[in-house]
């Protein structure tokens, strides 16, 4: 253990990765990336589209093996590991595109999800009956999906999949939760009362957050900390004000956004 | 094992991968073009040969030469694609495209039992042989060992023409490149004007006359009798998943291998011969799940 | 007409003497056959002489005014089918006997079953010889010989014509047949001629479409004589590729079952190599061939299939035969219009009857003791295929081993002196 | 691959109001109807008991269909279950029906399990046609090794004794017909609970979602695997009762034509229906068997002229037609109108 080995040391951050290096053909998407990951901050992730952020939480929960570099989680290295096996320890995913199961009801994919969690393996126990049941209706409240609990998730609209994509993910209970644009289906009417539940929830939980995200008012208001993700790299790092007057950012990130 | 030993089981190996790759080869193409793994490939292999010993029959009874029986194999072969390859596609697979894959293979297999009983009906059950095409081009002697012309030679550069032909076709013909363009992205090909049911029309018409020609070239060799096509489309299944599905050159790679593991076993252990294909797909299947030459598709998340 | 009369007289003379069945309207018997899958080779010829063979029979009569009926069913159709068939058409059509079957792995499922269904079966065309060796039946018979007297002959056949061959090699399916067959051989060999080499063993397998490998190391190999059991397409593709690349020139075949391919193999089985027919079963049957009833039949069997019959139809034959005879038997004995099942199953004990070969005889344990015909390859012209030169008969008794003996064991204690040993009739052709 | 079950893994999960559905009470009384087939008619037993064994198999087949996947190798777990049970009655003659089962199933799960954990990693075609290889392989060892296996005519597998009794052929094929509605009752009542356990969804999930399922923290393979694990014991029940009422194991249980059959009455009765499991089994060998005694050489044209109507007109299969006959018709939303659960 790392942690062992620097008896002064402060404890390790949650999440660190250090000189990270993945390529695809001629494209660097993650150029030697070292990062610190806090216990209990909101960090947002902006960039241009293909600066390489959703490679990033790739290789943090282990779809993609970094041809360089380590990923440690308190500590601990967890580069080899597969995806669940990190899952396993308390990282969890929503995504860019709503990872459900489609054949499922809303809140039969947050019941499987309660079921994973608990390693439940009773094969007479019907799956509505388990006792997390309550617990997960009020998952399904959180993010205002309760009407459509009964309703197969292939029928529903992209912002209430990415909602419910978001509430799997939350039913693991997990210590950190990495969102790929958490709002990008939502009704931009509705974008910042779904973030507040969102942050509000994650705090009463515990719950530790990177999201990647393209706008800077959801930025601004929700995050505690912004990484500039450009080419493969963090170009900068800072809380939501300092980055978003920073002019580099006004020039490369925020103008993309405003064309 | 000496070396005259170890050429003989060589010989022999080409010329039976060369007749398993000419079959795998319309089924590896249907596959590619289509993605429908065509069980029905067996039956028209079947077909084919039966057509051309009834053809063959028949023109040697009219006291013709027996060298006609080469034209006639292409008759035959073509006959099989455009008669049941072409009402095949048209009639049945056209309406489950949209089907999930196995119900397009279960539609395949229903096909193949039909035309089962078909040649059941058409051609009795006593088996048939109709040899004058391998009689015609003679024997070679290699040490010591009378081959037949006719297997050992023109099966194989029947063979290597059909897959360079295919190559040629495909990379440098206007529908060749047509077939392509549709197997890779179906409803980008569509976008551009391309009427993508002719192409798979077109695509499953050629499938189908090469197992016609596959069946038409194993006739001289073999006892054309019931049950022929449930074997030839085991084997080449296996052809094809080791190669890769879609995978033409990589079909030839496999059929050599298969044919050599085949050829070499009954010299070394004769007991082992009938394991050989199935043993090495699934040893190649181990090692690389999607076939020698087959490309992984990665799952975007 | 003569018994006729008799089991009339007795009838009137001993009203009283038995319990007698009452006259069905039909004689219903099954009978399983191959009509789909590789051995309808045998199964369609046969089921097309049963029909001739009933509808003759019809018209004469039938047996005691009672006309037969036939019921069919498909072995090809697997083996859940064929029972469930099997016991539909003893049980619920009520066939009287059934006649099964073709394959030896049915034979070996079906019989137990006619023995527990309590329904006579006649095992018509099945080669294995365990079925009598391995238990006793009361209800099972076999109106044919079996694979030990039908490899026993072509030993006997080539070391009679062969006498000084030192090396052998085996061609045969790999399934039962083929593997039982070959251990018969193997093991008569081993003791009648130990001096023989056996240079190389290959099993196919069934089905198998090419020979190319097999056929290239026999050329290596060079054996005196090649030994194939194989039968239809197998035989046909084997012999055609062996023929084609000439190693028929420097080896003899010995081809038990080739009778059965004669006429599809033409011009490609050169002369002088062993030809069987698992009996005495040949369209130009030398002892039979003038007879009347033979050459009615084989003009009314070439009328309706354009073909000539192969030993199928002369077990389809010998099987009805032994059925006829065993009811007027039974009927004659009894003194009584229709026989039942007991009086049957007596009068199939010990039965005499001939089909379209030889006179055959039940043993006690129901085995059929059947004369094999053995004969070389000749490309005489008269027939655009080979006929049979130098064909031997053999008598059946002394090619099975005693009653209660089984097969191997038996053949073990044998010895060179066997073969002459043997009565056998030979012929010019 | 390929969502070939066409039925909704969450059907069956809530269970239906208080009404008592015409579903549960029509199976109620095929399976009354089975149970008096003996009385009723004496002369269907026979089939209907290879029917029901088949339909086991046929639900093994069924339960990977619903997670997507489609095996042309199950025939491989009937065949080494029905081959475990002759090799132990000719070891040990007299064993018990209960022992042999019991080889068999074990048999069927060691199997099960080896090959399992090899093909869990592939999907949809090379799923299917690595199950094939693997039943080809073991098809040619019978054939290959025939002084052990008798080769293509098989070996007998003696009559096994009832709890120490030795029966006649009658009340044995009595036993084996009330042993097959019991297990069919039992097993199928246990996948459809499966089906609607935690552990069962799980599996499904195979079918839409392996990305999701990996970020649940579960392995798609093992989850796949439990449920290849639960098909070839199946299929183990049903090859094993089959070998028993046969009474003969040939190469033929393990052909590949018999594994295709088995994805054929899956698709006929309704793929991923465990009823159409055996509705499907019994309609296909009642075809089959009279198409072969009445309709002589072309019963296999039939059957698939059958197959295609099923597929072109009707791909829900019989269930399909069932249900909309019943009047609740396919495509409303499962969860509140149709219900597995018994």
């Amino acid at each position: 253990m790392n942690a062992m080995n620097r008896p002064d040391a402060a404890p390790p951050p949650l999440l660190e990765t250090r000189d990270l290096l993945i390529k695809f053909g001629g494209v660097t998407a993650a150029d030697h990336v070292s990062m610190q990951i806090e216990a209990g901050k909101n960090l947002a992730i902006i960039g241009p589209n293909g600066a390489g952020k959703t490679t990033f939480l790739n290789i943090c929960t282990g779809w993609l093996k970094p041809h360089k570099g380590k990923v440690f989680l308190e500590g601990e290295d967890i580069t080899p590991l597969p995806p669940r096996k990190i899952v396993r320890r308390g990282v969890a995913r929503a995504f860019q595109i709503p990872q459900l199961f489609t054949e499922h009801t809303a809140l039969e994919n947050l019941l499987i999800s309660a079921a994973a969690r608990e390693g439940l393996r009773n094969p007479l126990q019907n799956l509505h009956n388990i006792s997390q049941r309550d617990e997960m209706m009020h998952l399904l409240d959180l993010v205002h999906c309760t009407d459509v609990a009964d309703r197969v998730v292939v029928e529903l609209s992209e912002g209430q999949r990415k909602l419910i994509d978001i509430a799997v993910a939350l039913a693991l209970k997990p210590r950190l939760l990495l969102m790929d644009e958490p709002t990008s289906g939502v009704a931009s009417s509705q974008k910042h009362e779904v973030m507040e539940i969102l942050v509000g929830a994650l705090a009463e939980a515990g719950v530790t957050s990177v999201f990647v995200e393209h706008d800077m008012g959801i930025v601004e208001r929700h995050a505690d900390e912004v990484a500039v993700w450009n080419a493969g790299n963090v170009q900068l790092r800072g809380t939501p004000r300092e980055i978003l007057e920073h002019p580099d950012v006004i020039r490369d990130v925020i103008g993309e956004e405003v064309a | 094992m000496d070396l005259t030993i170890f050429l003989l089981a060589l010989f022999d190996g080409i010329s039976y991968a060369a007749l398993v790759f000419i079959v795998a080869l319309g089924l590896t193409l249907i596959f590619g073009v289509m993605r429908i793994l065509n069980v029905a490939h067996g039956s028209l292999y079947a077909i084919g040969a039966y057509a051309t010993v009834s053809l063959t029959g028949f023109v040697l009874s009219l006291g013709l030469a027996p060298v006609l029986s080469f034209p006639l194999m292409l008759i035959s072969a073509v006959l099989v694609g455009v008669l049941l390859g072409g009402p095949i596609e048209w009639l049945l697979l056209r309406r489950i495209y949209d089907k999930p894959e196995v119900l397009q293979l279960l539609v395949t297999f229903a096909v193949f039992m039909i035309l089962e009983d078909v040649q059941r009906l058409v051609w009795g059950t006593q088996p048939y042989f109709q040899a004058s095409a391998l009689q015609a081009l003679g024997n070679v002697t290699l040490f010591g060992v009378t081959y037949t012309v006719y297997q050992l030679i023109l099966l194989s550069v029947v063979a290597m023409g059909l897959l360079f032909g295919l190559r040629f076709f495909l990379r440098h013909t206007v529908i060749g490149k047509l077939i392509l363009a549709t197997t890779e992205d179906r409803e980008a090909a569509q976008s551009i004007g391309i009427d993508a049911d002719r192409v798979f029309l077109f695509t499953f018409i050629v499938g189908a006359v090469l197992a016609g020609l596959g069946g038409a070239l194993a006739s001289p060799t073999t006892s054309i009798l019931p049950g022929m096509g449930a074997d030839m489309i085991v084997l080449s299944f296996a052809v094809v998943a080791t190669a890769g599905l879609g995978q033409i050159e990589g079909a030839a790679v496999a059929a050599l291998l298969i044919g050599l593991g085949r050829s070499f076993a009954i010299y070394v252990w004769p007991e082992v011969a009938v394991l050989v294909p199935y043993l090495i797909m699934v040893l190649v299947l181990l090692v690389r799940p999607q076939g020698l030459f087959g490309t992984s598709v990665a799952r975007k998340i | 007409m003569k018994k006729l009369l008799l089991t009339t007289a007795i009838c009137v003379a001993m009203p009283l003497a038995a319990m007698a069945a009452d006259k069905p309207e039909a004689l219903k018997i099954g009978m399983t056959t191959f009509l789909t899958g590789p051995a309808s080779v045998f199964g369609v010829p046969a089921r097309d002489a049963m029909d001739i063979f009933v509808k003759n029979l019809n018209a004469e009569g039938g047996i005691n005014g009672v006309p037969v009926e036939v019921t069919y069913i498909d072995e090809g159709a697997g083996a859940e089918a064929l029972t469930s068939e099997y016991r539909r058409v003893a049980e619920t059509e009520g066939a009287e006997v059934m006649l099964a079957s073709i394959s030896s792995g049915n034979c070996q499922t079906l019989a137990p079953l006619a023995e527990d269904l309590k329904v006579p079966n006649l095992m018509w065309d099945c080669g294995t010889q365990r079925i009598f060796e391995e238990g006793s039946y009361d209800y099972v018979f076999r109106p044919q010989g079996n694979a030990t007297s039908e490899m026993l002959a072509a030993v006997a056949y080539l070391l009679k014509t062969h006498p000084d061959f030192k090396t052998i090699a085996v061609v045969n399916q790999d399934y039962a047949w083929g593997r039982d067959s070959w251990d018969i051989f193997r093991t008569a060999l081993e003791v009648m001629k130990p001096d023989v080499k056996v240079v190389g063993e290959f099993f196919p397998k069934f089905g198998a479409p090419d020979f190319s490998t097999e056929i290239s190391r026999l050329q290596a190999l060079r054996p005196d004589v090649v030994l194939s059991t194989s039968w239809g397409g197998d035989l046909d593709t084997f012999v055609q590729q062996a023929f084609q690349r000439g190693l028929m020139n420097n080896s003899t075949f010995v081809l038990p079952l080739a009778e059965s391919s004669l006429e599809r193999l033409g011009s490609s089985l050169p002369a002088g190599h062993v030809v069987g027919a698992r009996g005495d079963h040949y369209f130009l049957h030398p002892e039979r061939r003038d007879d009347a009833d033979f050459q009615s039949f084989m003009k009314q069997y070439k009328e309706a299939t354009g073909d000539i019959p192969v030993y199928s139809v002369f077990h389809a034959s010998q099987a009805f035969a032994a059925l006829k005879t065993a009811y007027e038997k039974a009927i004659a004995d009894n003194g009584v219009d229709w026989p039942d099942e007991d009086q049957l199953l007596a009068a199939l004990k010990g039965l005499e009857f001939q089909g379209l070969g030889r006179s055959l005889h039940m043993r006690e344990d129901n085995q059929g003791v059947e004369s094999q015909l053995m004969g070389t390859s000749a490309q005489a012209g008269e027939y655009p295929f080979a006929t049979l030169e130098n064909i031997m008969i053999f008598d059946g008794e002394g090619l099975l081993p005693p009653v209660g003996e089984t097969s191997i064991d038996w053949i073990k204690g044998l010895d060179a002196s066997f073969v002459d040993g043997l009565t056998v009739k030979t012929y010019e052709n | 691959m390929s969502d070939i079950s066409q039925h909704s893994p969450s059907r069956g999960l809530v269970k239906s109001g208080s009404l008592p559905s015409m579903r549960a009470l029509l199976t109620l009384l095929a399976v009354l109807l089975l149970a008096a087939v003996p009385f009723i008619a004496p002369s269907m037993q026979l089939l209907i008991n290879l029917a029901l064994a088949k339909g086991l198999a046929v639900l093994g087949v069924t339960i990977l269909l619903r997670a997507g996947q489609v095996s042309f190798g199950h025939a491989l777990f009937f065949g080494i279950s029905a081959y475990a049970g002759a090799f132990l009655t000719a070891s040990l003659p007299g064993a018990d029906i209960v022992l042999v089962l019991i080889a068999g199933v074990l048999g069927a799960a060691l199997s099960g399990l080896l090959v399992g954990l090899f093909v869990v990693r592939y999907r949809g075609i090379f799923f299917g046609m690595l199950n094939l290889a693997f039943s080809m392989i073991f098809w040619s060892i019978l054939e290959k090794f025939y002084h052990i296996t008798g080769g293509a005519d098989g070996i007998r597998l003696t009559r096994p004794s009832v709890l120490g009794m030795a029966l006649e052929r009658d009340s044995f094929e009595a036993v084996i017909f009330y042993l097959s509605v019991v297990l069919m009752v039992g097993l199928g009542w246990f996948t459809l609970r499966w089906f609607a356990s935690p552990v069962g969804q799980i599996f499904q999930t195979i079918k839409t979602n392996e990305t999701r399922l990996e970020y649940l923290g579960l392995s798609p393979k093992r989850a796949l695997l439990s449920g290849y694990l639960l098909s070839a014991m199946l299929c183990g029940v049903g090859g094993s009762l089959m070998a028993m009422t046969q009474g003969v194991v040939t190469p033929e249980y393990v052909w590949w034509v018999r594994s295709a059959e088995m994805v054929f009455i899956a698709v006929l009765g309704g793929a991923g229906s465990v009823r159409g499991a055996f509705i499907g089994a019994l309609i296909y060998e009642i075809v089959r068997v009279y198409a072969s005694a009445f309709a002589g050489d072309i019963w296999q044209m039939l059957l698939g002229g059958f197959l295609l109507v099923i597929i072109l007109f009707a791909p829900g299969g019989i269930m399909g037609i069932a249900d909309s006959l019943i009047g609740k018709g396919g495509k409303s939303r499962p969860t509140t109108t149709k219900e597995d659960a018994q």
